[in-house]
This record gives structure tokens, sequence and C-alpha cells, in this order.
């Protein structure tokens, strides 16, 4: 069949002028992979095997002066790690919370998409309020007076029962309280969370 | 032969029939050859039936032949046949038929001019053709890269163009039974001698080529779109590029015997197909059959 | 696994339930109407009849019970109201169980024989197993199965619920609930002062805030419903209709009924949206009265969460927020600011979010939140490298000893968490617990028994003082009980001497609050089975569940089958993720779920001529209906028609992309499944019945 | 050497896709190029099973014969990449590739192919390391990071397994034993024939 076509990296010089890759550095690599990759891929097997990665830092980095962040995906309640990798505040890539005693590193689609939370071109981008059935963007103070200005109004008419406040299962144990505290000053117990569906 | 031996012939083939029944319920059963689903090598087998298809089929033949064995075919027919031509101008020599007895108007101009831009379009095809067949020797990267749109724009314009020039000769184009003889006489090229050859308007050599670049330009012309669209399953695309590729070298080598008869074998044959006039004695020599008007 | 597709919903999560089938050789038993790709990893896998679990359970209770492989020293020493239990397990007989689930009889035997010969066992369940009208009787039937198996506080046992979103149980914890206040306090008097001596404010102001005492004291309304509060097609139980909405970070098209919802927002006077992408309610209604607030993702703010094991982790900041976005702490004090009670709402929060934290850690004793400060949960996540695989406990370095998270309870700010709950084998002051000494100390049943209901003698903690039940903690710091005792004296008091603070009782099968005090199978509202529907009837209708008339028996028809024959469950896919305004905005997700569809079986597509990727119209008896292509499929029966629920951008077949925001629109449309999902509602918490409707299925 | 190697545990993938969205966020792929994917068989019946497939990198690799360009080549490791510079688009490594791999984005003129883009086993391509010019035209170079490629490292349920063929096919025994069956690895016999 087909006649084998490796080419070595030693004689990159010879065989192919086209590697650019530093050759001593990929050899290097390599060997240290080997032992990143068990881990990680074996990780619910082989978990202890962790240590030995840390043992050496790659010496070059992608990102120069990035700092690693680390967070929690903010799709389901399984809560698995993420190292964000963040270069002159911008979220960069994301690396792998191989460490991470539950998800080992692991994600789903959405994890592993989570960056686009924060860089997706759809999101919203000002506040906006609808005029004449279309979409007008408004100032912040516009909004927050106007929407404040209207609660009020609505309170002294029908009553502080007559908002209804929809909470969130996407925000922080912090925000959640203060939506639950936010009903309970507003004097009502009209507030509810994704947690009733 | 005797009756005894009759009845175990006879009984010999009843055997057979019977164990190829059972063989082949055992097969339906899928007893022996599908172990069920719960197997992971028929899983396996699932799998690879979703991804590529029958692979095995003409992936494998394609993978052998493609690295060595198209190269091979080409490169011997663009070095192989001109050094036949070679030999074959040095020991016999170009025909020279004079013009002393007169012309003949052979090709229209719309004729010639459909046959020029078929001709530049085809050299394009097969120079950049080539160039992506021996793409290794010339480094691939953009070059080649812009080579093959070439190749794409020219096999556009050559398939319009080809389909007319297909209409213009397909009537003189329908073999005759004298064309055996010319074949079995390669034409009279062996010789210098200028005996008449049995041929009608084009001899079986330009049939021959004709019908090639016709239906085998449609043919690749087919396959081309095909490879080119990735519109076809995987298995379909594969025999496509196997047939492109031998289609493809045939059709270069007739196009070298053609710009070698056009160009060397004939003395000013050239210039029939720009000026539209063969001389008298080369038709009444080289397509004997022809009657002119 | 019972009513959770864990493979798609929870993918991480099945690491862990692999891990557990290959390594510990654990059947997986996957209880399902849908052969999901959990299934496809299952060791068995059992079919049955949307909206019957409470029936199969109770099956599979009465076998094990009958058949005598139930744990008897646990149900003897923890476990009470277990006679009447089997009384009412004893009806549910295999057969009777294959008639009302479909669950063929022998297969009920074997699935008991199953969980009873591998010990200990774990239950999982999701949304399949709540969202129906029984939803709070199925879970009940779930938790007693691991009360007669002996699985309660077992490592491998227990009953694991895979919560959806990221920080439902937090926000739950929270209570962020029309009917609690944080940490389950509830609504009464009580909670209310303990609150307002938390909040620092007088409960007299807080008081006239409200409309009345009596809307203090008064569940509001839910998410399921709060559209009935405006639109009032069922009677309503307040003052006044609803007429301003604020939707902050909640999707609208997971609500059952949704057109209903659509239609409640031209009758608003206000909509508020806050969301960090165009969400599909901004399609609904046109009248000029809704605002949309860009809000910043979570990676562009911080806070604690609280994952599905109770663990508390730091989401750090990534970056500052985008565009001209702001995150929600922020947009929660321009609010409070320009409604004029910042003073008092942030009277004791400088730093947000630290100080949030340390306010919620001051209030929210009943679930032992108090040891969760903000430097122990960053501490945690910054060091998560140093906690074992199988453990979560810290081996050495800054946590050493404490368990991943600091599993709530985590009772004293050296409390290492509770990774199990209910585990008596080790002290509480190390993550052990008994059942919680709540419902009182005895109880006479309706049979007329009297049970003690504390844990039998010999049976606490290690280094308990008590060596036996005992009562909750109270009057350590006189007039106040481990709950609303501020100063936490009670509850160190209580894990000094090895217990716990809410006392040591046990577990009840019996609910002498509920409707059903123990749970029994009731048809779904709108029944595939009319057959069935006067033997097993729904509830009588309730005329004030959160303050709306909610209609059991008068919806209860046994016609309804004749028109609407299929029954319609919905469910995630692993693309996407709740109203998917999130998923449905990233392109790649978008690339490889485009579509909405519904899952028919082949041979229901045949009879009714339908070709796989058809259009069809999907019809409920509430008259919503959607158009969607058809997905031929063996995952469903023949009964059954399943539907993702995340899409929006389509409504009843007309395309709405241009009424969001230009260009805002997600990449990914489709008809919101939730058009067509039906009335009904649990009778305790009124969840939605999204998993047991009918509908009828039409070529377009 | 290290001889670097894919191994995906069909007992283990759930179809979650979780390595493609890996790979195309973290290499920012357009849209409709898939580097890797998962392919499911007999879904929604019993035997229902997904691998996650993409360039396996393989010993004798056929794409590397059939390039009439020498556009691919194959490092010391085992990883085969392809060189965008000197690739035509031709689509003869899609023909001979037995795993469906090769993936073609349209090119400049009149919707043609472009170059040809695989997996790159995350190890860049051959230009220099950690360039822009690297991260746009092949993604991350994380294996000269010492890291392991996304897609196996963000595996939810670590069935696609990458890196060096000896502990990876040790992790799978160990595995396989552990459940008492299973022959080969998904793919093993034709990507790297015993080798």
């Amino acid at each position: 069949m087909a006649q084998k076509k490796i080419i070595k990296n030693g004689k990159a010089g010879k065989r192919s002028r086209r590697i650019t890759l530093n050759p001593k550095l990929a050899r290097r690599s390599f060997l240290k992979l080997s032992v990143a990759a068990a881990a990680v891929t074996g990780a619910a097997l082989a978990p202890r095997l962790t240590k030995t990665v840390a043992a050496e830092a790659a010496k070059k980095e992608p990102y120069p002066g990035s700092k690693k962040i680390k967070t929690i995906c903010t799709y389901c309640s399984v809560g698995c790690g993420i190292i964000a990798e963040v270069q002159n505040g911008v979220w960069v890539r994301q690396e792998i919370a191989t460490d991470h005693p539950v998800s080992r590193g692991g994600h789903c689609c959405k994890g592993a998409g989570a960056i686009e939370m924060v860089t997706s071109e759809k999101r919203l981008k000002t506040p906006m309020k609808r005029v004449g059935g279309k979409w007008q963007k408004i100032s912040w103070d516009q909004a927050m007076d106007e929407i404040s200005a209207k609660l009020l109004d609505i309170r002294k008419k029908d009553g502080p029962d007559a908002l209804h406040f929809n909470g969130s299962a996407k925000v922080s144990n912090e925000m959640a309280y203060l939506q639950r505290k936010f009903a309970a000053f507003w004097g009502s117990n009209n507030i509810d969370h994704q947690a009733r569906i | 032969m005797n009756r005894s031996s009759l009845v175990l012939y006879v009984f010999f083939l009843l055997l057979c029939s019977i164990a190829a029944a059972a063989g082949m319920a055992l097969c339906q059963n899928q007893f022996l050859f599908s172990p069920g689903h719960e197997s992971i090598t028929a899983a396996f087998s699932q799998f690879k039936g979703t991804i590529v298809g029958d692979w095995n089929h003409y992936g494998r033949l394609f993978i052998e032949w493609q690295p060595a064995l198209f190269r091979a075919i080409f490169f011997w027919t663009i070095i192989g046949l001109p050094l036949v031509f070679l030999i074959h101008f040095i020991a016999i020599g170009p025909k020279d038929f004079s013009h002393e007895r007169g012309e003949v108007f052979y090709f229209s101009s719309f004729t010639r001019l459909v046959h020029w831009v078929a001709a530049i379009f085809f050299s394009l095809l097969v120079l950049t053709g080539l160039a992506v067949v021996f793409g290794k020797t010339f480094g691939g990267g953009s070059l080649i890269r812009s080579l093959r749109y070439v190749h794409v724009v020219s096999a556009l314009v050559f398939t319009v163009d080809a389909a007319v020039l297909f209409l213009i000769w397909v009537r003189d184009m329908f073999p005759a039974p004298y064309d055996v003889k010319w074949l079995l006489i390669l034409g009279g090229y062996l010789s210098k001698a200028k005996r008449p050859v049995p041929a009608g308007r084009f001899n079986a050599g330009q049939k021959a080529w004709f019908w090639l670049s016709t239906i085998g330009g449609g043919f690749m012309a087919w396959t081309g779109y095909q490879m080119f669209s990735f519109g076809v399953e995987a298995e379909a695309l594969r025999l496509a590029a196997i047939i492109h590729n031998f289609l493809g070298a045939a059709l270069v080598g007739f196009f070298i015997i053609h710009l070698y008869m056009s160009l060397f074998a004939i003395k000013g044959s050239l210039r029939s197909m720009i000026t539209g006039f063969k001389p008298r004695e080369e038709v009444e020599i080289m397509h004997s059959r022809y009657k002119i008007h | 696994m019972i009513g959770s597709n864990a493979a798609e919903a929870h993918p991480v999560a099945m690491q862990h339930v692999l891990y557990a089938k290959e390594v510990n050789n654990a059947p997986i038993i996957v209880v399902d109407p849908r052969f999901t790709r959990l299934a496809a990893k299952a060791t068995d896998y059992v079919r049955i009849r949307p909206g019957t679990d409470t029936a199969f359970v109770m099956g599979l209770i009465n076998q094990i019970v009958s058949r005598d492989w139930y744990d008897k020293e646990f149900v003897r020493t923890r476990v009470a109201g277990f006679p009447e239990m089997c009384k009412v397990a004893s009806h549910y007989t295999p057969e009777v169980v294959e008639d009302i689930t479909g669950v063929p009889a022998s297969e009920v035997v074997r699935i008991a024989k199953l969980m009873a010969t591998h010990r200990p066992g774990t239950v999982v369940w999701c949304m399949g197993g709540t969202q129906h009208s029984i939803g709070s009787s199925n879970t009940r039937a779930f938790c007693i199965l691991q009360l007669v198996l002996g699985n309660m506080g077992k490592a491998g046992g227990g009953t694991n619920i895979f919560r959806g979103h990221d920080n439902v149980q937090g926000a739950t914890d929270m209570c962020v609930l029309s009917h609690s206040l944080p940490g389950y306090y509830g609504i009464k008097d009580g909670s209310w002062k303990h609150w307002c001596q938390v909040w620092d404010v007088d409960y007299e102001w807080i008081k006239s805030r409200f409309h009345s005492k009596e809307y203090m004291n008064k569940k509001g309304f839910t998410l399921a419903r709060w559209y009935e509060g405006v639109n009032q097609d069922d009677k309503i139980n307040q003052y006044t209709p609803i007429k301003a909405l604020i939707q902050w970070g909640c999707a609208g098209n997971s609500n059952s009924q949704m057109f209903k919802a659509a239609k409640a927002m031209n009758k608003l006077e206000l909509v508020v949206i806050v969301d960090p992408f165009a969400p599909a309610m901004c399609e609904w209604g046109d009248k000029d009265n809704i605002y949309l607030l860009p809000c910043s993702s979570q990676y562009e703010t911080s806070g604690s969460l609280t994952s599905t094991s109770r663990q508390f982790q730091w989401r750090f900041k990534v970056v500052d927020p985008v565009y001209e976005s702001k995150d929600d702490y922020e947009i929660m004090a321009e609010l409070v600011k320009r409604l004029g009670f910042a003073d008092k709402f942030y009277k004791n929060i400088k730093k947000i979010p630290e100080d949030i934290t340390r306010e919620i850690c001051k209030g929210t004793l009943t679930i032992g939140y108090n040891g969760a400060l903000p430097e122990r949960i960053k501490k945690h996540t910054l060091n998560w490298h140093t906690f074992d695989i199988d453990t979560l406990q810290a081996k050495g370095g800054p946590c050493d000893g404490e368990y991943y998270g600091l599993p709530w309870p985590c009772w004293t700010e050296t409390h290492p968490g509770t990774p199990i709950l209910y585990d008596i084998s080790k002290p509480v002051a190390k993550g052990g617990l008994p059942f919680r000494a709540r419902f009182g100390t005895k109880i006479t049943y309706y049979d007329g028994r009297t049970e003690n209901l504390l844990a039998a003698e010999g049976v606490a903690n290690p280094g308990s003082q008590v060596k036996g039940g005992y009562p909750e903690f109270k009057d350590i710091v006189p007039g106040t009980n481990w709950k609303t005792d501020l100063s936490q004296k009670t509850i160190k008091e209580a894990i000094k001497r090895g217990m716990a603070p809410f006392g040591n009782a046990r577990a009840r099968c019996v609910v002498w609050t509920f409707p059903d005090q123990v749970p029994v199978h009731r048809e779904p509202v709108h029944s595939p089975r009319p057959d069935l529907i006067a033997k097993y009837p729904t509830y009588e209708d309730k005329p004030d569940q959160y303050r709306v008339y909610t209609r059991f028996k008068s919806e209860q028809d046994p016609e309804l089958v004749k028109k609407f024959p299929f029954v319609i469950i919905t469910g995630r896919m692993v693309e996407h993720m709740g109203g998917g305004a999130e998923t449905r905005s990233n392109k790649y997700l978008s690339e490889l779920q485009p579509k909405v569809y519904a899952e028919i079986n082949e041979r229901t597509a045949n009879n009714l001529g339908i070709r796989n990727g058809q259009m069809v119209w999907i019809e409920s008896p509430e008259g919503g209906r959607i158009k969607v292509m058809a997905k031929v499929t063996d995952r469903v029966d023949e009964h059954t028609i399943f539907l993702p629920y995340h899409f929006a951008g389509q409504f009843e077949g007309k395309s709405m992309v241009d009424k969001y925001p230009e260009g805002l629109a997600p990449y990914a449309v489709g008809e919101p499944a939730n058009i067509v999902t039906n009335y009904g509602y649990d009778i305790i918490t009124q969840i939605q019945a999204t998993k047991d409707g009918l509908c009828n299925v039409k070529p377009a | 050497m290290a001889r670097m190697k894919f191994l995906c545990d069909v007992e283990r993938c759930i179809n979650c896709n979780g390595c493609v969205i890996a790979c195309k966020q973290g290499n920012n792929i357009p849209v409709g190029i898939n580097r890797r994917r998962v392919v499911a068989i007999n879904e929604g019946r019993p035997g229902e099973r997904s691998v996650s497939i993409s360039c396996m990198h393989c010993s004798d690799a056929p794409c590397i014969a059939v390039c009439p360009v020498k556009a691919i080549y194959q490092r010391e490791d085992g990883i085969v990449l392809v060189n965008k510079d000197i690739c035509i688009g031709c689509g003869y490594c899609f023909m001979a590739c037995p795993f469906g791999a090769p993936q073609f984005p349209s090119g400049q003129v009149f919707g043609a192919r472009g170059a040809m883009d695989k997996c790159t086993f995350c190890a860049g391509g051959p230009v220099e390391t950690f360039s822009e010019k690297e991260r746009k035209l092949y993604g991350q170079n994380r294996i000269a990071e010492g890291k392991p490629p996304l897609c196996a490292a963000m595996c939810s349920t670590k069935a696609l397994l990458a890196g060096d063929a000896d502990v990876i096919s040790d992790i799978y025994r160990k595995r396989a034993f552990q459940r008492g069956g299973g022959a080969g690895a998904w793919g093993w016999d034709k990507a790297y024939k015993g080798r």
C-alpha cells in the first residue's frame, strides 16, 4: 500500500522544510503529555496520577501574561469547574479543570462552549424599550427611572401585590437572596422561580 | 458414463444443494455471520457503515492506486508516447503532401473556431490536470491551487464547446467497416509510401479521438463535477476519482497523439485547421473514401 | 433512575454513573416512558406510562415488604408510619401495577429483587418524577422506597435529585418562592420576625409595606400560574389582578400552556425583562409596555452557588460586564435606590457580594448555611485539587478534612459540611446527621395507632450524649430555638454535645397534612385511560391554591382521550438549556440542534400517514397548537409524543423573529413545546404537569 | 518515543457532543466544519451506541499516501497534520479516509473548496508555534504546551481518550477487564494496524 511517510522531527531539514516546530520543545512536551493525557482522560480510573502533571509546567505560553481564573459552569447543577484564561481583560480561552473533584475537567457541549456566553454577538447590548412595536435603545438611567416610576404608580394605585416577580435559578445565592428580600421589602409574596416548574 | 456413476453424481449434487440451503438458512438466521446487535464487533461495523459506507470497496482501490499507479500511468503517457513518436519521426519521418493539385475545403470557419476554442481549453485542462497529478513536484500551494481553479473553469468552457463540436462532426464519425482495416495498418503511418489509406472524412484514429474526447469528456465532466461538488456519497466519489484518473490518462495519451499527428506526422496539417483547406493529394490518400464535392 | 435523562440533562454526572456501572458492577435501572440516551447505557430499562410512577414504586415497595426483603432494623429504629404505608402499598400487586403502568408484572418483581439484592442503591429522579399532578406523591414514594430498603444515610444510597439549573438548589434554599422566606422558614409571623431581625429592620415597617397582614402570611402566585393573576381565567383570590411583571433571568417559554402567558402580556401595564440574551418573552404581546434590561452573564460577576449535591462553590468573576450590560447586583441596587428603600435594604451590606453571603449565613440556620462563610467557600474553590475524588474530602492542604463545597448543613465555622444527609455512622461534628425531628414527638394516625416519632433507643450518631431519639434544641438562649437563635449558641451547644440541633427522629411514611397521607396513584388530570379514572380519580378542586382556583376533578374528563389520543411528554436535549435563550444564541450549539422536532413512534406515524421529516400539527385540549417536524423513532411508544421544550421564535406556525430586537434573535428558532403542554398542577407545590398531558397529532 | 492516539470508549460515550463543541470553540472553527463529530447507531433502540470520531492519526495514513501535493505529513509522535499553505483542496484525502475526517471550508473562488481542515490533535500546524497565524489556520497548539487535546480533556464521561498509545490502551484494557468484555477499541484495527 502506501509507503510510509513519517517525517522525523530530528531530520526536519532533510525530509521537509515545512516543519518549523522546534523539535526539542516538541519532544519534551510529548513525554509530558503522555502523563497529562492519562491523568485527564482516565480521570475516573486513575485520578491519583494528577500530581505528576504539575511537576513540569510548560515554559512558553500561547497567551503571555494571562491569568487563570477558576469559575463554575452556568448551565446545569452538576457544578463543573471551568478555568478561564484571561488576557488583558479578555477571556481568550477555556482551560480544563482537570482536578475539579466533581467534573474532572469534563464538560458537555454546553459547558464546553461556555465562553460563548460572553463572546456571543447575540448578547443584549443596551437597555431597550418597545415603542410602537419596535425596539428602541434607551439609556440605563431612563430605563430605571421609567420602570421605578411606573412601579411606584402601580403600587399606589393597585397595591403591592399587583407586581409579580419571577426570579432566577441562574443567579448566585447572593442575588437569589436579594430577589427574595426585594419581594419582602416591596411587600408581596408574589415571587417565584424555576424550582416551581 | 455408466449408471452407478450417474447415481453418484446426482447424489452429490443433491448433497451440495442441501448444504447450500442450510448455509443460506443459517445466514438468514444471522446465526453464523452476525452475532446480533449486542456484539461490539457488529456495532463497530455498523459505525463504519454510517461513517464512510463500504470503505473497503473503492476506498481500498483508490488508496492503492492513487499514490503510485495513477501517477505512473500519467508519467509514462507523457514521456512514453512522445518517445515513441520521436522514434517514428526519426525512423520514418513525416508525410509531405504537395499542394500542386489544389486544395479541398475541409473545415468551415465556424468549425475551426469551435475547434480552436476546444483546443485551447483542452490544452489547459491537460496541463492543469497534469499539474495537479504531479503537484508534489511543483510543491503544491497557491500555484497548484489556482491551476486547479483554472482546470475547473476550462472544464466548464470545454464542456459547452465540446458539445457543439460533437454536433458538428458526429455525422462523419460513425464507425465504418473499413476503419478496421485502417487500424490494422495503423493508418499507414508506419511507412512513408503514399498508398491510399481506407478512411472517410475522418479516419479511424480521428474517430476514436472524437468519441473519446466527447463521450469520455462527458464522463470526465460528470466525474469531475462530482469531485468538485462532493455532492454524492463517498463511495461514488472514489469511483468517480478512479474513472477520472484512468480516463484522464487515456485522454492525455490521445491528446499527445493528436498533437503529433497534426504538428509533425503530416507536414502542414496544422494549416488545414487554420485556413480550412487540405491538399487534394492528402485527402485522396489519407481519406481515400471521402467523396470530394 | 426514574424520570431522569442524565445522559442529556446532566452529562458530566454520567461520568460517575458509568463508573458505578463499570467498576462497582452496579445495575443501572432506568424507568422512563422514553428510551432515552440514558436508557441506552442502562442495564435494565422499564417503559412506564407517563404519570404512573407512584403506582410502579408502590408496587416495588409492596414486593419488597411482602417478600421480606426490607431492612427490618432500619424500619424498626428510624422509620415512622410503616404499617400504615404497607397497608396502602399492599393494593399495588404486580398485576395492578401492570394494569396501571403497563410494566409487565414479572418485571415489577424482577426490579424489586434487583433493588433488594443490590444495596446500597440510590434513586435518581428529575422533572420526569415531579412534573405531574401527583408529583409530590411520586417523590415521596421514591423516598419511602429508599427507607424500606434501608438505603438512607449511606454512602452510595440516598435519593439524588439531579436539579436543572446551575443554582436552582441555591435559589430554592434562598426561597425565591411564594410560600417561604430564605432557608425554608415559611411565611408565618415567627419567620417574618426572624428575618426582620436578620435584616435589622422593624417588623412593623415590613408589615406596613404589605397590603394587609393577611397577605403577608398568604402564599403568593407561582411561576407556574402567575398569568392567571392577569388573565383571571380561573378565579383568583387577591384584591387586585397582577399589573406588572419583573422577569429576571427566567425563561417564559418553560411555562406550560405558554400561550396563555403570552396572552397575559398585553394586559400587563409593565413588563421588565432582565436577561443577557433576548428571551422568548420579547416576542410576546405588542403593547409598548415592555423593557429589556441587559444583565451581564454570571461569568461577569461573582458569588456563591449551590450545586445539586448541596456543595457551595464560588463563581469567580472572569471578565468585566461586556457592552453596556450591568451585573445583577448593580441593577438591583439601581432599582431599590429608586424605589426608596435602599438604606434599609442595604443596611448591613457594604461589600457586594461577600456581605450578602454573610447576611445569608447569619439568617439561614435551618439548613446550616451559617458555616459557609464567603472566605471558606472561596478557599474550597481555589483549592479544589486537594479533594479526593471518591470521598470528596480534602487530604491535607488548607481545607484538610473538610468536604468539598461544605455541603450543607454546615453547622459552624469549623464544621466540614455534611456530604451525606442522615448518616448516623459519623459524629455530627464530622458530617453525620440523624433524621430531623420536625413534626413533634408523638402522632396518632387515622387508624388510631399512636407512634413515638423520635428514633429508637440506641440509634444516634457516635459521640451523642443521648443514645437514642431526642427532640430539637430550644431555649438554650431563652425564647429561641436552634432556628431562630441568631447568636448560634444553640447550634454550637448541640454540636458540642455530639447531637444534631434539629433532634433525632424517624423518617415518616405518612404525611398527615397532605391530601394523600401515604402516596397513592391518581390518574393524571388529562388521563389516557378513561377506564381507570373512576378507580383512581384525581383530587377535589382546590379553590385557593397559591391565590388561584385550581381545577382537578372538574378538569378530568374521560371523553377527552377520544379527541386527543396521544400522551405528550417534554424534555431536554443535551445541546440546549431551559428556555434556550443562551444556547440557541450559541452558533455552534445551534448548528448541532437547529430545529425543534416531535418524536413519534413509527407505528403511530404510519397509521397517521406521517413521514420522517414531515411537518405536523400538534394540538392541545386547551387550544394551543404548534407546527413541528416529525422525527419517527422508536424512542417513544405508540401512545406517546415527545417534544424538546427549549425553543421559541415561532408561534403556532408563524415566525416571530422580526419581533426580536434587530439582529438579536437566536440562531435556532422553533415552536415552543409548552404551547401544547396541558392544564394540570401538583396538589401541593403547583408544579405544572408537563409530563402527562394529552394531545392530537395530524400532518400539516 | 510517545505515540499519540485517540481512543473512543463506545460503552462510555453518551452522545453529548462535548468534544465537538470543545474542539470548535477552542480552535475557533467556522460553522459547518466538523473536525470532530459524534455518530450514533440504533438510535432509540436497545443497542444504541455512539462514537466520537475525528482524524485518528493513522500509523499508515491513507490521506498522506493519496495527497497529490504532499500537504499532509506525519510527525514523529504519530500526529498527522496538514499544511494549509500547500493543500490545494482536491479532496483526495477525504476519499481515502476510512473515517471521513477531512473537512473542507469553502475557499475564495466561486465556492471551490479551500484548504483541507482536520483534527490537529491540538498540535497546531507547520507554522511558528503560538503565532497568530497558527491560531488562525490551525487552532491551538496544546501539545507544545504539554497539554492534552481539548476534546478528550473535556469529555464528560471520559469516553474519549487521547495521548500516548501505551497509557490510553492501558486505561482501556483496565476498563474492558472491569466490564468483563469488549474486544478492541473502535477504529484501532484500521487506524493503527497493531502498531
